[in-house]
């Protein structure tokens, strides 16, 4: 039994995130449908186009699978599974609340940013193997904007480790009395663009840019192994926007309800979050996307570790000097950026 | 046989295969892959000695990093042997005398270590994973390599912009 | 089995996990889908016509060199975070360590801004 | 428990394929993965012998991080250096280039 454990609590947690994933595709079609004064799904399954995602996943394993002639046939086949199996390992180091967590790893910060750095390596292994140039350019734009926002998001994780002094995901919520959103309000904020980025979501999707190029690495990708490409990206938004709610929104923290009902309103006000934001900004260009990665971002990232480490080391008391002097920093930043950008 | 034992039975054959296939393989890109296999498994090896931190920062490091850094290259060279290994080999003549000397290597470096006593820790291998205890000991006792790694990483990228810009 | 070997085994449980229900999906999809494959079907996909000499074409140097800073990057988040748990113990001097740590790499930087490395293309 | 032995007599041979790889390598790129394989090599013997022989100190873990980060600019600078040769000479074969031999 103790040998079954694992597993067993491993296929239960991946049905868990995969029901939360068809929620996830729902919501989302809702929502965009709603911002653009539309209603989106309304037929499937009567009420609000419920079955709509479901009918999409009927829909993938329905489809022909196509291998191109010219494709590295192992390689093609290999990818989505480098794509898939971190993103599920990155489950066993999210904990949900106190109690309720798989293994309370002594790095598991750590261990998260090491294995999303496979996210970028499946791109590039689909993009080649699939033996089209334009797939292959574009899992290296794929591959060169992860590049770029992965160290940003790395950065603005070492703030909140700094405070905490520890890389266990439990002993970062179980340190934060304070949110550490008001004390790291510019490493929370450059955590949440980063994280768009690597989720290759809207705003931030030019790789993939679905309008235009046609997909990006996944071209010659179809049915069931092009969805698990998009299932590891849901993934991937499921892993971060835990850590986003642990990291900085104070995990399980909250008055009243129990911690596993605030984990889930502040991971879905998080989603809600990723969802508006992907339908109502524009897509960046791609010159504006490496000057906001490598020229903002990151240098705003090191501006965080400093001011942290500065006060941590010279002040005494440093939460109340520490919130404010980076709310100051982030308006007049916000401002300036507005008066050199215009 | 205890699980670990079996776990490094299992990680060696993979690393070993892995390696030999990539010094054996045509296919440069099938190399590469493997290459970053190989380096995935040196990290679970690494977790068996206990060692989480450096586990995670091979991972971050070997399979992330250098497998783009690898590819990007790979594809810049547009080289004369095509990617399945058509063209021209990407061996050169000598084969017969690289394996003689890497065979007479093996057998020196066997001869020398299989009746080697190491001195051993009781009860070794501790656990001693602790990130915190590892960032002591680095920033109480090694901070001058510590800075100079700065400077070569530095020095290093200074050089591949200086190298890789000559294009325009 | 000690708390260290238990944390592996329960990652190598997950790994194995998505493994096979990344091939179970597949093998589904294998049972459901249809197999018409024409040699239409299996070109790459392009405007309608057999794209030239493959994709072992050459590309630009920019990737390479986004790939090094981000390697060398890399590096330093390595080092910042064992850092970020005990800086506070050594006070002062760990905090001037690792200003000139990220102050070189920093340096590094701005050269590469300078030099116009990280536009894209 | 695994002995500290078979850790090193599986890295010696991992060192060993690394020395095949170098010496009857043509592509340049490929040496230089083969240099990686050499790398790893010495990084498992020295995190074997931190864990069994100095795992209060861990003498061996710092060297490896120190040997992993030395080891990303080794690997950055070779390839810059390939890319350059590649410039000049339209070939990453090793063989063919040899003009430190004039």
């Amino acid at each position: 039994m103790a040998i079954a454990l694992p597993f067993l609590i491993a296929l239960a947690l991946v049905i868990f995130v995969l029901s939360n994933i068809v929620f996830f595709m729902w919501a989302e079609f809702k929502i965009s449908g709603r911002v653009a004064d539309r209603f989106g799904p309304m037929e499937t399954g009567r009420w609000h186009g419920w079955a709509q995602p479901l009918a999409d996943i009927l829909k993938f394993l329905n489809k022909e699978d196509i291998i191109p002639a010219n494709a590295d046939k192992l390689i093609f086949r290999v990818a989505p599974f480098v794509g898939f199996i971190p993103v599920v390992m990155v489950l066993a180091a999210i904990p949900y609340t106190n109690k309720i967590f798989v293994r309370d790893f002594d790095i598991a910060v750590f261990f998260v940013i090491a294995l999303s750095s496979f996210t970028f390596v499946s791109m590039v292994m689909g993009g080649w193997a699939s033996g089209n140039k334009y797939s292959l350019l574009g899992a290296f734009r794929a591959a060169g904007m992860l590049l770029s926002y992965e160290l940003p998001l790395g950065l603005a994780i070492a703030g909140v480790v700094m405070l905490s002094a520890t890389l266990s995901l439990i002993g970062i919520v179980q340190q934060q009395t304070v949110w550490n959103i008001v004390l790291q309000p510019i490493g929370f904020l450059v955590f949440m663009v980063a994280m768009q980025a690597e989720l290759q979501r809207s705003p931030f999707d030019l790789a993939v840019a679905e309008s235009e190029l046609v997909a990006g690495y996944s071209v010659e990708y179809s049915g069931m192994r092009y969805a698990m490409f998009q299932l590891g990206e849901f993934f991937g938004l499921w892993a971060l926007a835990s850590m986003a709610v642990l990291l900085f929104l104070g995990g399980w923290h909250g008055p009243y309800l129990p911690g596993i009902v605030w984990f889930f309103i502040k991971f879905y006000g998080i989603f809600l979050f990723l969802a508006f934001s992907r339908v109502s900004v524009p897509r960046v260009r791609p010159d504006q996307l490496m000057d906001l990665g490598w020229k903002i971002l990151l240098p705003s990232a090191l501006v965080n570790i400093v001011i942290t480490a500065t006060l941590i080391v010279l002040v005494p008391h440093y939460q109340v000097p520490l919130a404010v002097s980076e709310f100051v920093i982030l308006i007049a930043a916000l401002y300036l950026m507005r008066r050199v950008l215009k | 046989m205890s699980g670990q034992l079996l776990a490094f039975w299992a990680l060696s054959f993979v690393i070993l295969s892995g390696a030999l296939y990539i010094v054996m393989t045509k296919n440069i890109m099938h190399a590469v892959f493997m290459h970053l296999l190989t380096m995935s498994m040196i990290a679970a090896v690494y977790g068996l000695l206990h060692a989480d931190f450096m586990a995670a920062m091979q991972v971050l490091i070997y399979a992330g990093a250098v497998t783009a850094m690898v590819v990007f290259a790979l594809m810049l060279t547009k080289s004369q042997s095509r990617p399945d290994g058509a063209g021209i080999a990407v061996d050169n003549q000598q084969r017969g005398a690289s394996f003689l000397t890497a065979a007479g290597f093996l057998a020196v470096v066997i001869y020398v270590l299989v009746p080697q006593k190491w001195a051993v820790h009781e009860a070794a291998p501790v656990v001693k994973s602790d990130v915190a205890a590892m960032g002591a000991i680095i920033f109480k006792s090694y901070i001058l390599p510590f800075e100079v790694i700065s400077v070569i990483l530095l020095a290093a990228l200074i050089g591949v912009i200086v190298l890789a810009r000559k294009e325009d | 089995m000690n708390a260290g070997m238990t944390n592996y085994y329960y990652v190598v449980a997950f790994a194995i996990v998505g493994g096979v229900f990344g091939g179970l999906l597949l093998s589904v999809a294998r049972m459901l889908r249809p197999r018409k494959i024409s040699k239409t079907k299996l070109e790459a996909y392009e405007c309608g016509m057999e794209p030239f000499e493959g994709n072992w074409t050459q590309y630009s140097a920019r990737f390479y060199v986004f790939a090094l800073v981000f390697l060398i990057f890399d590096v330093e988040i390595a080092f910042l975070y064992p850092w970020g748990t005990v800086f506070r113990d050594f006070g002062v001097t760990s905090l001037i360590e690792m200003f000139v740590f990220i102050g070189v790499l920093l340096l590094g930087l701005v050269y590469a801004w300078k030099k116009g490395v990280l536009k894209w293309l | 428990m695994v002995p500290l032995q078979y850790y090193i007599i599986m890295s010696a041979i991992l060192f060993t394929i690394g020395i095949y790889g170098v010496l009857a390598r043509r592509n340049a790129i490929l040496v230089l993965l083969s240099v990686e394989i050499m790398f790893n090599a010495v990084n498992i013997n020295f995190m074997a012998f931190s864990a069994y022989i100095t795992p209060a100190t861990m003498v061996g873990q710092i060297y490896t991080i120190f040997a992993v980060a030395s080891g990303a600019a080794e690997i950055g600078i070779g390839l810059a250096i390939i890319l350059l040769i590649y410039r000049g000479r339209e070939t990453v074969n090793v063989d063919e280039v040899n003009m430190l031999k004039w």
